[in-house]
């Protein structure tokens, strides 16, 4: 599984006996597998790396779920909040001083869901050369609660996650493509055991969990392409 | 003091961590003499591929252990025949953590070889000893420091081996998690910082321990 | 026998050695940067000849034509290098034990007890080299060469930084192994006192060439070999017999060329032959058989050539064989000598010193 | 051949390579020099520090030299005062190569300078070097063979370095973005292995040519 | 003037010297092991005395007492160690200019050229060490410490690899560093005849002390010195006066005790006196002043005492000062020698070997 989903899945392997978690991050796992990872259930972060084993025919099409949902927020050191507001006039760039921290939108999904947000405020070419691309989120959270950045775009799970920043403002779902953590079971895997261990991601036990851990849950909407 | 889970991972990046210096020790013995005092055709190339692991990004290392290594690999079914997993296993890590660390063990033995006065080893051919004698005895046992700095590097690289493992050998709890891999771990998970400080004393005390046995054989090698 | 034939050029240094030894020790003498270590490294197998061919005991070592090239260590062949090279990471005790341990137990000729009480080195034993002292180191390098046991002993200056006393007691023991054990020696020094205790075979070398090859004696008249000899003050070489011994006295009688002499005392039989040397110094002339002197020997003989030597006059006296004899011009002048003339060549016992002996089996 | 971009990132990559030697080259010496021949309290401890980086996984160490470096950090006021930003600079991707590659430049140096043998030192002494002269023309001329090792092994570790840099200096494009920067990035997009694969093709030009360079120097070194 | 005194241990070896340098040139004589080269490292600043003091012309060079160790390279003492310890990465040329380079050039008191034409290093310049010879090696090392122009020079047996010409040549060249330039030395050799070239001052090491300082000839009495001096064979050595010189001829004339001798020419003016050795071999006894022999020199004299030693015959005869002769006990018989009987000794002009001069400043 993804590593932002590491902590969550861990605590749910409490409530599963015999479910052995490698965590590493998306495009890790997924080049993984391609390459014959003796793998179960794949739990990506993003969509992109599943398309990726998908359209290599690495997993079971018609296991791949949408499980979890995600949401962006801005955050910034925690003695030095400033208020934001989500409309064009919004001079965000004067907001704040110093380097806005996300993930590195050339690969980071989180990265690339801000840039989509700051790109239709019209934001995005006041901030483009102050931002602090970094290698995952993590990283940018670190570099808000470090105060390296005075404001930094990340997700509602990570933030919470933290007491040295504070959430300033929940991006509205509207400025970006949807945040989704989908899983499927990887080809050939497809048994009663690892249906059984991705039913239980939807049940009843596992949704309080990943609720606990901040994310939103999406239910058993199966994705076509 | 420490959790199950914490013994695991540092029993486990133990093991990973010695039989990584055992399994590099041997070629990078011949390879550094090779180099030290043998001219051969390609000598360039195969010092520059012994230097690639240092160069490339750990996680590409990684990559092309997985293309040459994995299952569906290169040495893929060869590998099958001895019924030998790499990928995805603790002897995977072990691999990924001797081939980063490689050309800093090489490097080390090579410069401990090249500082022995050759004049040494031709006394020794002269007392009886054939080359192989000669190099066991006087050669490499003149070179020991050198092999030494060089297992305590590869020792130390490979407890902080984190790129090129968690990409050939993922990072499966109880199975191929090492230190750096549940560091990783660990700083994604909200309440993990502490224990990520907790791993990180450990590998500090474990290599300063390292240290202290590497200083105290080369004081009694050089002890004169 | 070695038998050595070997070109090799060392940067603008030509080495072109060909040379037989057949004798129980060959000294090789000849100024510094001769090649004398390049000619023991070749024969020890450690420099490749770029051509020639090396053999021992009928043997090949080495032959460029039949690209035989034994390697050192099938050579058996002992070596004291020039510097010592001791292992520095081994004790004395393991330096020394370190080709001994690679024998045979049966082939081992030496014992370790006796070779360390022989170079004194019994409370170094446990030291590194380290802590070792030039002449310590010395001996150990020769220590650990001797326990090889080797069919070929190649000596680079071994003694230079042995004190007088110690040398007293090593050479009489390389003696011993070139007699009792049969070892023969290829020995580099620049001392002749040395080289002479050992044998009387010198090779001696300039220029990476062969100059002078054969007895010390006979090749002495060379240019290059006369300073030595000068050195030494050894201008006459007698061959003598023995006539009788008396130990208590301390004097052999030996008979040289049908005259009566006494030498000092030497423990050998009857009949037995040797070399002495006399220095052109210690010759006294008179016009007749002395008395009331107390010099015992008196050569009788006539003046064959009177010559200026860099000053010095010397007076060639032929006696069966011709001694060369010291003196100032002011004493041929006074005592008027001339060519032809009778003359007495007077030698105290003390002065004559004993070389080798002649009938020593010295071909292998 | 290569697109702009990648020519910046290579250029970028060549100069923190660069820098990053010499930075470390002036401290290694010193260090090297008083571990090899100096005995001192707490020398054991600071031989550890200069072993963490090693052991510590780069992404660690990149978070400590940004609690250490960083504007909030422990000595950010004092790089304040010289005006001196490292975080999401490219001399902190100078600083964070240079403190991962310090220890393997360091056991190099330091190998090199136990192998020279102390006398010759003492025989300058007498010759009227003081001892600094002595270090310079002596020590460490003798010890080259281990100063250019370790600048090999410091100049390719930059330029595969990727875990310390990417932390403590992001990845900012034609700032900090060096090519295993690149390559990361690149990895992490499922279309980027093509772009990887140019990548990698010019850092092992860049590491053979420094190989080169480095055998070419050691063998003038050692010619006698 | 140089004065020791320092004490060291050194493993089990405990180094214990007082004493005092007052000549141009001291020899430092002893067994291997004695702890000779401990001593000159010590001097030179290399091993730290455990106690002790150490001055060299009245400057403090050590002093444990007063917590002074001046570092080596401040004390301008020239080195010339016993292993050549050449740099190795520095060719011929280099070595010899490294530590003269670090000199103000008017401090410099050789010319390079001089010491290379000496040396005869000439064509080694370019050369790095490890392509040169043993005895090449040890000429550059002896240069490199010249160069530094010291104001002490110490010299660990600097020519044990050197054959005999060299030698000849460069000892000349240490008298005159030792006279002309004025720089003393402390001269390391097992060598009797190098020595008294040099210098009849004698330090004598055994177990790290002294056990005998002075003049060569004045400590030969005792039991460690003896063997030198009977290797040399200088059993007598006589104070003499220069009366009269003759070059052409070569010969001096000079007076011992009231008595006319011809020695050897040497260059002095008449006037100055020297030592001059005699070897008990070289004398011969004789009854009358003899008629018709070579013999120059005949010093008249009376037997003071009949020895045995060692099976040799010790005839020791006054002369003003006693000497020793050796002959056999046949001689002694035959010529019914008896103390107390007037005898005359014979000695050739070219026995006579000159030794240091008694009138040169040695004092500094
Ligand atoms: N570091 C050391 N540790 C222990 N013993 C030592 C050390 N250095 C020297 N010695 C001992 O001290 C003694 C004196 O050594 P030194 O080198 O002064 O002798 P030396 O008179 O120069 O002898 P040589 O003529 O053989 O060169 C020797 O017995 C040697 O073994
Ligand atoms: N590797 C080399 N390259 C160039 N010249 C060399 C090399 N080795 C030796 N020589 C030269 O060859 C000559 C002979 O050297 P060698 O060591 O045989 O002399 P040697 O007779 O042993 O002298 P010494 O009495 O001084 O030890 C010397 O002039 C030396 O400079
Ligand atoms: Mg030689
Ligand atoms: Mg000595």
């Amino acid at each position: 599984a993804a590593a932002s989903l590491s902590s969550a899945l861990s605590e749910l392997a409490t409530h599963y006996k015999g479910m052995h978690l490698s965590v590493a991050s998306s495009s890790t796992l997924a080049k993984q597998i391609a390459a014959g990872a003796p793998a179960d259930i794949y739990f990506s972060a993003n969509a992109e790396w599943m398309n990726y084993l998908q359209t290599r025919q690495h997993i079971e099409q018609d296991t791949r779920v949408d499980l979890l949902g995600n949401a962006l927020v801005v955050i910034a050191p925690r003695k030095e909040p400033f208020a934001v507001r989500w409309a064009r006039d919004f001079d965000f760039a004067s907001a704040f001083a110093g380097r806005l921290a996300l993930g590195d939108p050339d690969h980071v999904p989180a990265g690339q869901y801000a840039r989509q947000t700051l790109g239709k405020l019209g934001w995005w070419s006041a901030l483009k050369n102050r931002i602090a691309p970094a290698p995952d989120v993590r990283a940018a959270l670190v570099y808000v609660e470090r105060g390296e950045c005075a404001a930094g775009l990340v997700y509602a799970t990570d933030a919470a996650q933290s007491d040295r920043v504070v959430t300033l403002a929940t991006v509205p779902d509207s400025l970006h493509r949807p945040i989704v953590y989908p899983a499927a079971i990887v080809k050939g895997r497809a048994n009663a055991q690892t249906r059984n261990l991705l039913a239980f991601f939807s049940s009843e036990t596992a949704t309080v969990i990943f609720r606990k851990h901040g994310f939103t849950f999406l239910g058993d909407q199966r994705v076509q392409r | 003091m420490f959790s199950a889970e914490e013994v695991q991972v540092l029993l486990l990046s133990l093991r990973v961590a010695f039989c990584c210096v055992l399994l590099s020790l041997l070629p990078a013995v011949l390879l550094g003499w090779l180099l030290a005092r043998r001219e051969f055709p390609l000598k360039i190339a195969l010092d520059g591929l012994c230097h690639l692991p240092l160069v490339l990004p750990p996680v590409v290392t990684g990559y092309l252990l997985l293309l040459l290594f994995g299952r569906r690999g290169l040495f893929g079914p060869v590998l099958a025949v001895f019924d030998l997993q790499l990928a995805f296993d603790w002897k995977g890590a072990v691999l990924a953590s001797a081939v980063v660390g490689f050309p800093l063990m090489l490097r080390s033995v090579r410069l401990g070889i090249e500082s022995v006065d050759p004049r040494l080893e031709r006394v020794a051919r002269t007392l009886g000893a054939g080359p192989v004698r000669t190099f066991l005895t006087v050669t490499l046992r003149l070179a020991a420091p050198g092999l030494l700095v060089g297992s305590l590097l590869s020792f130390a690289r490979s407890l902080g081996e984190f790129g090129a493992t968690i990409t050939f050998a993922a990072n499966i709890a109880g199975q191929t998690r090492t230190i750096p891999s549940a560091i990783y771990t660990y700083l994604n998970q909200p309440d993990g910082e502490s224990r990520v400080v907790g791993l990180i004393v450990i590998s500090v005390a474990l290599s300063l321990l390292a240290l202290v046995a590497s200083e105290w054989s080369a004081r009694r090698l050089r002890s004169t | 026998m070695l038998r050595l034939r070997a070109q090799r050029q060392l940067g603008p240094f030509a080495l072109d050695i060909d040379i037989e030894c057949r004798h129980a020790v060959t000294a090789i003498y000849g100024p510094s940067g001769a090649g004398k270590t390049s000619l023991l490294n070749v024969v020890a197998g450690l420099v490749q000849p770029d051509a020639g061919e090396i053999s021992l005991d009928g043997q090949t070592l080495f032959s460029s034509a039949q690209h035989i090239d034994l390697p050192p260590e099938h050579r058996r062949i002992g070596y004291v290098f020039q510097d010592d090279l001791l292992f520095p990471h081994l004790s004395t005790k393991e330096n020394l034990c370190y080709g001994r341990n690679l024998l045979p137990a049966a082939a081992r000729r030496f014992a370790l007890d006796q070779i360390v009480d022989l170079l004194e080195i019994g409370p170094l034993l446990k030291r590194r080299p380290g802590h070792l002292s030039g002449g310590e180191r010395q001996r150990v390098a020769l220590g650990r060469a001797l326990l090889t046991s080797p069919r070929l002993l190649l000596m680079d200056e071994p003694l230079t930084s042995l004190d007088q006393g110690l040398k007293n007691r090593i050479i009489p023991y390389l003696c011993h192994v070139r007699d009792a054990l049969q070892i023969p020696i290829l020995y580099v020094s620049h001392s002749v006192a040395e080289i002479l205790e050992l044998t009387s075979q010198v090779v001696v070398l300039d220029r990476g060439q062969v100059i002078a090859h054969g007895d010390f004696f006979t090749i002495a008249a060379h240019p290059q070999v006369l300073p030595l000899v000068e050195e030494h003050g050894f201008e006459n070489v007698l061959d003598v017999e023995i006539a009788a011994t008396d130990a208590e006295r301390g004097v052999c009688e030996v008979l040289c060329h049908g005259q009566q002499l006494k030498i000092p005392y030497c423990d050998q039989p009857v009949g037995s032959r040797l070399f002495i040397g006399i220095r052109a110094d210690d010759i006294v002339l008179a016009r007749q058989r002395p008395t009331g002197l107390s010099v015992r020997n008196a050569l009788q003989g006539t003046i064959s050539a009177i010559a200026d030597v860099g000053g010095k006059q010397l007076i060639y006296v032929d006696v069966g064989r011709r001694l060369a004899a010291k003196t100032t011009s002011e004493a041929i002048e006074e005592m008027q000598l001339g060519i032809g003339d009778p003359i007495y060549c007077l030698v105290k016992t003390h002065s004559i010193r004993l070389g080798p002996q002649l009938n020593r089996p010295e071909k292998r």
